[in-house]
């Protein structure tokens, strides 16, 4: 059993996932261990981070008794003015979204499937889900990077050959982040142009075994040449 | 002289309201973009069978989500929780922790609600449709799940996209920063959303403001919603309390 | 013949078309005679005047001296500021017009079928016309109105059973403002929602009768039983 | 700290056109929002085979309207004349008047431009659903009419409509009133017109403006075009000419 053995915290998660950030990139955040990636951002790297309720280049968080509740991202956490920010509406914010203009989402997931689906919105025990922003994303976002624990709070993988659970896009996964693996989607994330080849596991984190980490996954692990373990 | 189109209480400007309406709800998520006090004379005035259009189902009045103070305003549940709603048109009708349920995810596991979720960037594409004349539209997204279910898909540059088509709401009860007497209004911020195109898509657009001023106050270059898509105003009360959820159960409809 | 008879000049056609916006009403006004409508409505009433360029509510034009290029409707007159008026692109100015949100046009025509179509964009006998906002116009407004010199420069009519020149759009015109007579296309504009009745000549300019203006049309003109003068 | 968009000149900013390339050029129809020193540098810089987007075919240029003191100044005609486009898209193309012919009207009538014509609302819309990852979608402009040819017909709400699709553009050429480093882009007044879409459907969008400022100096509310649609940002000479067509016509091209 390698449940006991230490995982990355979700703030470690989140780092590794924060440097996935090019110079310059408008991003998308989901809620969750996402949306805490903004925060490992270095100073020295200019990202756009996007929101669907209509703000663009947002920075720090607003403190206790900073909060305005006009000034917030669509994970309701609330902002403080940036030089540069700007508002709109949403459906501006999607047409941002959907005619690909935002370079990289990072999105939680229930699920992701070996061929790069993603399952986020839903989970089969409840009689309703929410889709939000996520099916655009998928279907809009130039690239889309997963960051999540690896197994559910049952110890079930969450990285499967297929997803069970009801999807929320197809073949539409670069990356795969989570507390103890970096995987990538091999010719993933081009929803159907090209066909994606499975898995490449790329990191490992810190003790962590390939052999421990396929045990964890239900799907197969190619193992990438280079492999090494996750740095923050 | 212009004439105002503005009205003197939340009440007058939704008393037209009939069972059976749809009425598209302006807020985000939070307390920003709420239309509170038109909520609350809807609430009051009693029509019923209504279908509701907005982000969320109404995380708020059960959550505290986003609000200040971790106040629990009243947000759209009010209308659900009173079993007048007939169907709920949203993309986050639910909280995100299964453990707080929400009156809309109560009423669809009841049955007593119809459901139809949509994604975001799609519910308000369909609105800006429907305002702008365009019957229907091909998106990539939802291709592939759910979504897709009873809809026209078709290839477009080497990808498949599905058909989409206009929403029309009856009302919008949008809420906004500031509006002059003709209609032309101004939001504050991140909660802009999706107020223009519920005013836009709606055949009847109701305003509810902070504070309404004379035309020529607002620089023409900052109007983001043009007079002709208003066509009511209300004015939010200035020193009245926001109805938190514990108020408005004391309170008793006047129907 | 009746050619020499004095007709209604320019400004009286404007004048007469001026008297069809309801106070309230958002208007948009074609090129040509349409344009010179906006100085005959009174002051008592409210008609917000809208352009394709982007703009809501305009007023008088500017004089020599005031001009400012950014200050211009779709006409390229050259506006002044008004109090509520608002600026917008030219997508939100067609949303306007496609949604239903402009209550009338008055546009020119080169010919006006007895069914209510038009035909203003192009002279057969030249190689590229202009269609700029007139297609768009014809099909979101909700009511359109022509005012035009009843016969063209060859005194040929140019209300006909049929238009001959390449239409603009099919069973949307109302209403027909000519310099001798004004005529409604009975169930006309519903762009084929309801088949139109044909033309129902209302009104005479002074001195014209029936016969004369019926010599100058071709097609067919009922008589209003309440046939009366033009009033200006 | 943002890096800048700012390109030191017009030329550098149109350097790497390359012969063949789609352009949009955001005048309504008069001077104002024309990017009147970005036209000039692609004429310096020779691309050909250009394909042009735009509401008009460039009618200032012949006829001075809508010119403030009656000059002439350059437009889009300064590509046509000097046999730089092999296709235009535009809505408005010829002079009102069939007595002014413009240097469009003389190529199409020559055959050495290919002419497509679209109703404004649907140039505008095909822009933006270029731009917002729409690939297709139904206007009911242009039913009955020339434009309808070969383009899918279907009934919606009882009324026929067209299928029109999206409209990228390699390059836009936008002339705008300030834009911030970062390219956070304001207009002035009626001039807004075409600028923002055509920014949104642009592989490279460049903008034109009279200032550039500071990220922080455009107030968050009042932005039209956000940041992330711009690429390059030029600034007009402040003490510069404007180019007249008699200046203009003065000139050779430095290819």
């Amino acid at each position: 059993m390698t449940t006991g053995k230490p995982r990355l915290d979700r703030e470690a998660v989140a780092a590794r996932a924060a440097r996935e950030l090019p110079d310059g990139a408008v991003v998308n955040l989901g809620i969750g261990i996402p949306t805490l990636a903004s925060q490992f951002v270095p100073a020295e790297k200019q990202v756009l981070f996007h929101s669907e309720n209509g703000v663009l280049r947002f920075g720090p968080l607003a403190g206790p008794g900073e909060q305005d509740e006009d000034l917030i991202n669509a994970s309701l956490q609330f902002l403080v003015p940036v030089p540069g920010m700007s508002f709109f509406d949403s459906v501006a914010a999607f047409e941002m979204i959907r005619g690909g203009h935002v370079d990289i989402a990072i999105l939680g997931a229930l699920q992701v499937s070996e061929r790069g689906d993603l399952a986020n919105w839903r989970l089969p025990t409840r009689a309703v889900g929410n889709i939000g922003g996520a099916m655009d994303l998928v279907a809009g976002a130039k690239r889309i990077v997963v960051a999540m624990e690896h197994t559910d709070n049952d110890d079930h993988p969450k990285v499967l050959s297929d997803c069970t659970y009801p999807v929320t896009g197809r073949q539409c996964v670069s990356l795969i982040i989570t507390d103890i693996a970096v995987i990538e989607v091999m010719d993933g994330g081009t929803r159907g142009r090209l066909q994606p080849k499975g898995l490449l596991l790329r990191e490992v984190a810190p003790g962590w075994t390939v052999e421990e980490i396929q045990a964890l996954t239900g799907a197969r692990l190619h193992v990438a040449s280079d492999l090494r373990e996750i740095q923050l | 002289m212009p004439r105002s189109k503005l009205f003197s209480s939340a009440s007058d400007a939704v008393a037209d309201v009939p069972n059976g309406a749809s009425i598209a709800v302006s807020s985000f998520a939070g307390p920003g973009g709420m239309p509170h006090f038109l909520l609350l004379a809807l609430w009051e005035q009693g029509a019923r069978d209504l279908t509701l259009i907005a982000n969320t189902g109404g995380l708020t009045m059960v959550s505290g989500l986003g609000s200040p103070g971790g106040k629990k305003l009243i947000d759209q549940s009010i209308l659900v929780e009173s079993g007048r709603v007939k169907k709920a048109i949203a993309c986050y009708p639910v909280y995100p922790r299964p453990s707080i349920v929400t009156p809309l995810e109560q009423a669809v596991r009841d049955g007593s609600v119809e459901m139809e979720l949509v994604p975001m960037g799609t519910l308000v594409e369909r609105m800006r449709a429907a305002g702008a004349g365009i019957p229907a539209f091909f998106t990539p997204t939802g291709v592939g799940t759910e979504v897709e279910r009873g809809k026209e898909k078709r290839v477009f540059d080497g990808r498949e996209h599905l058909m989409e088509r206009a929403l029309h709401a009856d009302y919008a009860f949008v809420r906004a920063w500031k509006a002059d007497t003709m209609g032309n209004v101004v939001y504050r911020q991140s909660s802009r959303a999706f107020g223009p195109v519920m005013l836009a898509c709606a055949r009847v657009a109701i305003v509810e403001v902070d504070d309404v001023v004379e035309p020529g106050d607002l620089a023409p270059d900052m109007i983001v919603t043009p007079a002709l898509y208003v066509d009511r105003i209300v004015v939010r009360p200035k020193d009245g309390a926001l109805i938190t959820a514990e108020g408005f159960r004391q309170r008793a409809p006047r129907m």
